[in-house]
């Protein structure tokens, strides 16, 4: 008689308005003591949609990653300034058809990105920095820069690949 | 949130995995209820050990079950109350109303 | 030689400018999925701003609880709705005198607070519900609802009781 | 984040805790080279149990490191990577670059 009585699934309600994929957004300053909470909160928002745990771990890190580069490059460090991001369940089309996951869209009010300078360094040279665009590329299947309004922004993609439910857990 | 039922002594263990709260409350309350009402299971272990967290609608499951139980004369018993759970307990005035042991051993054995 | 080499604070830097106190803003709509989320947001919040580890269990709670009930009963059980978070350092006098800690103003527009039903249950009667409150008052130095421009506002402190560091903890 | 020291096997222990990112990896950066050029320590140990993440500016800490103590001729040896750490550790290709033991047994005999 083992078996699994119940397991909620938070996917299906919402799919007629869109504005209700819409998981959250937060308001940040481009403080670093602030991206422990972000990153805690990605965590979580990804886990909701079901993310296993490598791709959970590979989307927080993308947008601690892109989070410190505007701090450290749009904002050159500056702290106390606005930082936006959103988070929805994001479905759509890719080059592999229909698929889910989660979009997330970060804003600032920094410099311009230079587009020449957007690229890490070769990772066969052992040396500080020029790491975190390659973390962010490995990581997401969407990754858009660009300038709307005097504001950069940034949008990342990561599809839920669906992992197939083990035999039997649905229950009821 | 993950809830699975398996057979033990004189009854039936319901092994929760995640957060109870407004989300998750409603499918522990029917699982309860289904195995308290409809199964007429005479002692059901809810088995907390993978919560992490638990708020008032949780708790009301809880009590929503133990009442049931009582109404018909079988047992509700809880084990592997983490710190915050066993918090939330006491702030309800509800550790001592529940019967609550520290593990599967000894609740089994109760 | 066993010492301490560095503890990285964050509660000096952004004394002078107000703003720079604000933690984030958050907005989410009223679905129960939303919780764990803010749950994981404000428990890493309380451990930025030094809070023991049953301190900040309290705030998560008052925070969870206070979102629930906007949800059930401001919102009457409907989804999609908008709900705003902000989190701040705060400092003033309490009756103790100088105190510091967080502050958590929540906002909705749902139907305005009835106060005279906003109480629990009484402790010694065993039934389901009415202990959300409970929960939030017996956590938070300050728990204040109002109404302004048509919104209901909780705002809740949590003051800091400042623990002595450990003698020789301050290496450098 | 808590950065801790203690004499062991031929060195010095620095026992993190917490996350290295961006808030952080300074902090880390100042005590490995200050137990590196400074203390001209010759083998120091940095002990990652305790850290559950690191970012691009921790890692970018450990190389100025692994840097310093190369022109030194001293050793810097990891040990205690959490799955995460690991992960990032090889995203930078660096996890052959550094010397990584499994503990703190480990890394204390070699
Ligand atoms: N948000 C941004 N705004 C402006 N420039 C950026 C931004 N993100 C990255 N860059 C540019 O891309 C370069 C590479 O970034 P990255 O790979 O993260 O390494 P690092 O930040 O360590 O240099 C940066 O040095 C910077 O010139
Ligand atoms: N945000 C709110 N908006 C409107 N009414 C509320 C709100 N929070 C609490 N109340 C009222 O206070 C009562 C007690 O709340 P609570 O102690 O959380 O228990 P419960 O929600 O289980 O009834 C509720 O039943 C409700 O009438």
């Amino acid at each position: 008689m083992r078996g699994r009585v119940s397991k909620s699934r938070t996917t299906r309600r919402e799919s007629k308005q869109p504005n209700d994929e819409m998981l959250l957004k937060l308001e940040l300053r481009s403080n670093p003591e602030a991206l422990c909470l972000v990153r805690a909160t990605v965590e979580r928002a990804a886990e909701v949609l079901h993310f296993p745990e490598g791709d959970a771990r590979a989307i927080v890190r993308s947008v601690d990653e892109a989070l410190a580069n505007v701090m450290r490059h749009a904002y050159g460090g500056r702290q106390g300034l606005p930082i936006e991001m959103r988070c929805r369940r994001w479905s759509g089309e890719s080059t592999e058809g229909k698929q889910s996951g989660i979009e997330i869209v970060l804003q600032d009010h920094g410099i311009a990105v230079d587009p020449t300078k957007m690229k890490g360094r070769p990772l066969n040279e052992i040396r500080p920095g020029g790491l975190g665009l390659h973390f962010i590329r490995q990581s997401m299947d969407v990754v858009e820069f660009s300038r709307k309004n005097g504001k950069n922004q940034l949008r990342m993609v990561k599809y839920l690949t669906p992992t197939p439910r083990p035999a039997g857990s649905e229950g009821e | 949130m993950d809830i699975a039922a398996r057979p033990a002594a004189g009854g039936t263990i319901l092994d929760i995995t995640g957060d109870i709260d407004l989300a998750h409350s409603p499918a522990v309350r029917k699982a309860l209820l289904q195995e308290i009402k409809e199964k007429k299971t005479p002692k059901v272990y809810l088995n907390l050990e993978k919560v992490r967290y638990i708020d008032s609608s949780g708790i009301a499951s809880l009590v929503e079950g133990l009442k049931a139980s009582r109404d018909l004369g079988s047992r509700l018993v809880l084990y592997g109350l983490s710190k915050s759970v066993r918090e939330v307990m006491e702030l309800s005035r509800l550790q001592k109303i529940f019967e609550i042991h520290d593990d599967e051993a000894q609740a089994t054995a109760s």
